[in-house]
């Protein structure tokens, strides 16, 4: 497809609705629309301009928007999301790539007290996105497949995203570009060119803050985001076909702030809750979502609400040592079925 | 070029002098002023990398060398009324002065345009003084009062206010800088020709945010002014446990950019100085690195004493009092008498009584207030029109 | 009491044991100790030296171990961070000071993706601890007043501690140096000079990983830790003197690796959680505890586990807004009444 | 000094040439062998700031200049059976490499005594093999083998050995230069009189880690060396976007440390100079920055066709290449005979024969491995006795 191909090289034109494209292309897709749309959306990052990004994801910005619109930086990581926040109080709307999201770290300080912080203390709204790859099952170890959400859960003033499907990608990066708030957007490195879907008609945006039931179920729920949604719907066809259990799938897509609403609903119908994140299990989100269900959702619940995580260790390098880590449409059936028959 | 207190919205009224009755119209320039020396009694030595400012000239007239008395000994009259604030336990948390550096933040503010963003820190009131805070604002704040700028929400100097182009800083030092380096680079994409000026101490250029922010300013070729106050310690560590250099002009070398060295306790000296660096960043040079010699008279704080300062220090430092040294010029050039001085005092003091009394008769925030603007709604506004970025 | 007056200044000998001190005076006996028995055991950090630490907790240790092993830095909290990391794989156990806790958030990466992930990665011990007084109600504002426990919580390899009472800022603070791990050691300001008690005969040694059951009671356990202790303490008396409602207090004193035995032994036996934290309530340790206890205690529970935080808000600075953000006596003795009669 | 492989545990045996015998007990020091003249075809200039090592004299015998010669080409050789494991994907994950760059890691890591301690990068294999690193342990890493020194939890080069003096760095560039600080701080604190020696990118050093390890480590005046490789590229990025100096060295400006440029293309020339350095930092002369001018020569990293780069400058640069000179330059001094050369060669290509199959055979770890050693059981121990502390 001629469309996906001038997708990993060269100068970038805006695809027509109803292309089918990559995740990946999805994210680009949505900038490239905002950027057209303002001109206060700018990029700011290492090797994003003449390189076009690590995972080529900005490749032909620079030749599209110049070189005061997709900034290559020195590697400084809390220099140029600084330089985020001070540019976004000035109206602009920096997007600021991490080349992984690891390197996250090392802003840090800017992140959780600067900018999450500023409109509280003193009223000035700080737009802006900071987005990168996120997650393993690429073995690419400890520094290259960190899940950092859990660590900026607890910063007031953030907010966080991180879409599971094409559809979400583009829309959620659009919503999340014109937020007036810091939004992390953390995409999934494994599903960047692994999962097609459909360009939309119209601005397609996707509101943040609202999670999605994506299948319906009557016997459980499966709570989940990013590429383990997928794990969780295979999961449940199988079960579907194989057990008659009949699975309803939530896809949280914005971890900050979360969507208490349809979570709620869903565990209120199915009385059962499981927790599927593809995070460290001590301090994640999978735990502040099994928090709010146990507080909100007791008289409902017909089995202790559970939590299927990566055990708390760094994430290991070798294959079958990322595989056990990780959690699977196997093991995810059967403790699926345990809390069923619970 | 001449400049008029409404240019920033400057000042409480009454304390306007009475010479400063007839004000020209801040887009109108005057011819420019006769300079007037200043006698020079720093003691700052040119060092290699660094080129020393000239004290014994001055672009600026009588008008303005007063206006930069005015604030300079504002600055010190508002802080000494938060010392006994403080003592009658008024003051909610620390308190923090800047007793002898008042030229630096006068001088260098004074050299900004009114598009002009500050970014400054808690020893940088006189710089807020310039672009317009009022006395007020930083009474209530440090009484954590409902009326402050922040609502209570956050303590002393902590606040900013974009329409009068000031950023406020977060405690973590050098957090600022790259900040600074955002709004300078801001102000390029939106062809609004501004300068971004900030402060950092002796102490906060040991931190990867310093590094980093004049290093990515550097490159990106901000218009960005970083101004480090020497001032011997950072709380209680001496600069020589801070860094293996005399003059922290010579970090400028790693990034390609000027330092200079400025005594900091001239205040025609600093803002000659820092002026240089503000037209060059205006006119596309880049950043700019300018150190100022200057002293910590206090402690870090109100209730450090300070014991670590050997006495000969301060009182070798008490000799080069920037606001005597610069009524003596004053004095000495007859750009004012006696009693103009002390009739700028004496403006200063009445109209410091009515903002204390306005803070203290200020209620507390009500409580609920405290749940309130975690996130924005809006964005902020973009204060100028596009120039097209493409 | 001249032993407590010679704790505020000059050289430092250890006390006896017996003699009644401060919190704040406990955790410099504990380092006192450790320092005199271990050549290995280093200070470092900003004005801990010549000064003696913002909260003089070191005051007089220069004088009696010398500069190598109190080192005054530069203000580069990933720097001495990094240093002690260095040092502390070399065999050496650094202790270091944030003078306020709020600044471990520059020194983020080298704590959770150096020292963390050390052992697990190549095997290299980095035994060390990060100590400094964290908390609020002292009118510090966002930034001398945070509780960053949330924020490390999600990190593997991580140990933290957090101390409510003398006895235990005396024992874990020696523990912690002690221990091969990179520990977190959380002080909590307000506790320092506003509590006091009695330094034990002997090592006094209190083991990191076991929370305290402070208060036995039969209804409802309150699960807590630092200063929060102190109010659930408060609540207890209250809500037993005048509703005869029995509360079991929980003191977590290490929040990670959480104590899961004590905790759910505790609720299994009343029937009812509530988790009391200063902490702003997403992504809390009280919510992984909540979530815990939700899973392990389900068929035991006859209410929701609840979690008493504050807001997601900053820390306020204003007595009136710092005083509605955390919670209190009053407001517990309520959540508490309500939950004892779900 | 005279160094013997077994000062490092070096190298597997079947690679050892016969020269190399009979070897020198380590603490039996020889006398100082003739120095030998390299031709000198670096370009690197003088600067200000800089002192620029004569390329035209070194300390090493002849022993010690085959040993640099196996070592790089043993590095080289390690690195092309990885690029053929990459392409046969034997490589799990990224490979990286230092086409080019031999000289730098070898030379410098051959200036320190066995008591010192590295913090090698990714593209530092070579200073790794002089530290005693099994080509077997570098497959078996790539290749994410059961038997690789971290028993495949991490990738690449990221494992260290405190016995062999070699700690591993995390991804995150910068943070190992406070680390290593911290190494040289206990060295000091334990009377190890041990000398810390790491390596950065020109990218790396936009770090705020950077500044704040360097200026530690030159307030604590701490044996650390920093090597900076300017080697034109961090990624895609040219050094001109990163920094606005064309010298590294410049930045040992305003840490007050000493800064030198040598030609990172003539190992003789690295060695000496960063030899110089490594001296100092021992006689408790403090910290010093060594930048080293090279090029990247191939990619970032195996995937990247490195598009961005001139062919123009890689070709230049493919002029220099450090092996071919250092090659030249042996045969030109009748230090060694082309047969000798190529018996070098043939023995590593022997033994990387078996360490490659070594390696393919070795089973992936068990699963549940990944569950374990997240925390320490045991201290680290400490390696030498103590001396009095206070
Ligand atoms: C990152 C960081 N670490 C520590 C502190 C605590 N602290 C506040 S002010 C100060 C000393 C600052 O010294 P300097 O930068 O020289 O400024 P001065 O107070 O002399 O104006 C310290 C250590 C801080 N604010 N930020
Ligand atoms: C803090 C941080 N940010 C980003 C990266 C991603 N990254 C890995 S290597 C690299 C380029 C490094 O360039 P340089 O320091 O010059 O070293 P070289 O690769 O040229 O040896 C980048 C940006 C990283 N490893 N660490
Ligand atoms: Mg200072
Ligand atoms: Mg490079």
């Amino acid at each position: 497809m001629s469309a996906k191909q001038s997708a990993t090289k060269g100068p970038q034109e805006p695809l027509a609705a109803g292309t089918e494209v990559t995740y990946l292309e999805a994210i680009r897709q949505g900038i490239l629309r905002e950027m057209d749309g303002s001109p206060e959306v700018f990029l700011i990052g290492e090797d994003i301009g003449t390189y076009g990004g690590a995972f080529r994801l900005t490749a032909g910005f620079l030749e599209r928007y110049g070189a005061e619109r997709v900034i290559d930086t020195p590697i400084s990581e809390s220099g140029f999301v600084g330089c985020a926040i001070g540019a976004a109080m000035m109206g602009m709307r920096p997007v600021v790539e991490m080349q992984f999201i690891d390197f996250i770290a090392c802003a840090f300080n800017q992140i959780v007290n600067f900018a999450a912080k500023n409109h509280y203390r003193w009223g000035q709204a700080v737009p802006m996105v900071i987005r990168g790859p996120s997650g393993g099952n690429v073995h690419g170890s400890a520094f290259h497949s960190q899940n950092p959400e859990g660590y900026f859960l607890h910063a007031p003033g953030i907010k966080i995203v991180a879409p599971a499907t094409v559809e979400d990608a583009f829309g959620l990066i659009r919503s999340a570009i014109r937020d007036p708030n810091p939004v992390l957007f953390f995409e999934h490195k494994y599903l960047y060119r692994r999962i097609k879907g459909t360009l939309p008609e119209g601005e397609g945006l996707v509101p943040i803050g609202r999670a999605r039931v994506v299948r319906e179920g009557t016997d459980l729920s499966v709570i989940t985001y990013a590429a383990m949604l997928h794990t969780a719907l295979e999961a449940a066809e199988r079960l579907a076909a194989e057990e008659g259990i009949e699975i309803e799938v939530i896809d949280l897509r914005t971890l900050k702030p979360l969507d208490d609403e349809t979570l709620v609903a869903s565990v209120k119908k199915t009385g059962r809750a499981l927790v599927l994140t593809e995070e460290q299990k001590t301090g994640s989100v999978a735990g502040e979502v099994a928090a709010r269900i146990a507080e909100n959702c007791f008289a409902w619940l017909d089995g202790p609400v559970q939590r299927f995580c990566c055990p708390d260790t760094p994430v290991p390098y070798s294959p079958p040592l990322e595989e056990h880590y990780r959690p699977n449409v196997e093991r995810l059936c059967e403790r699926i079925k345990r809390l069923a028959n619970y | 070029m001449s400049r008029s207190p409404q240019d920033f919205g400057l000042l409480h009224p009454t304390v306007e002098p009475a010479a400063e009755a007839e004000k020209s119209v801040p887009s109108a320039p005057e011819p420019a002023p006769e300079p007037v020396a200043m006698k020079a009694t720093g003691e700052v030595k040119p060092e290699a990398s660094d080129e020393v400012q000239s004290l014994a000239e001055t672009s600026l007239g009588q008008r303005e060398q007063l206006l930069l008395y005015r604030f300079m000994l504002l600055n010190r009259s508002v802080e000494d009324r938060l010392s006994s604030l403080y003592r009658q336990n008024k003051v909610v948390g620390g308190l923090y002065g800047s007793r002898g550096q008042e030229a630096v933040s006068v001088g260098s503010a004074f050299a900004l345009e009114p598009q002009d963003f500050i970014g400054p820190l808690i020893r940088n009131l006189g710089a807020m003084l310039v672009r317009g805070v009022e006395p007020r604002e930083v009474f209530t704040q440090y009484m954590a009062r409902g009326t402050s700028p922040t609502g209570g929400k956050d303590c002393n100097l902590h606040f900013g206010d974009v329409r009068r182009g000031m950023i406020a800083p977060i405690s973590m030092l050098g957090a600022l800088i790259p900040v600074m380096a955002g709004v300078a680079l801001a102000g390029q994409q939106q062809g609004r020709n501004l300068v971004a000026m900030t402060w950092i101490g002796d102490g906060g250029t040991s931190t990867g945010d310093f590094h980093e922010g004049l290093n990515l300013a550097a490159v990106l070729n901000l218009p960005l002014v970083v101004i480090a106050e020497h001032n011997g310690y950072a709380y209680s560590t001496p600069t020589s446990m801070q860094m293996r250099i005399e003059n922290i002009a010579d970090r400028a070398v790693g990034y390609g950019i000027p330092g200079s060295i400025l005594d900091g306790n001239d205040v025609l000296a600093v803002h000659g100085g820092v002026k240089r660096a503000v037209d060059r960043a205006r006119a596309g040079g880049g950043p700019s690195l300018v150190e100022v010699k200057t002293f910590r008279m206090k402690g870090h704080a109100e209730h450090d004493d300070a014991g670590y300062v050997p006495a000969e220090l301060l009182a070798e430092w008490a000799k080069r009092d920037p606001i005597e040294r610069f009524e003596d010029h004053l004095l000495a050039n007859d750009l004012a008498s006696p009693d103009d001085l002390a009739a700028i005092a004496a403006t200063i003091r009445e109209s410091l009584d009515i903002e204390v009394d306005f803070a203290l008769a200020s209620e507390m925030p009500p409580a609920e207030r405290s749940l309130e603007g975690v996130y924005a709604e809006a964005p902020p506004e973009v204060a100028v029109p596009w120039r097209a970025v493409r």
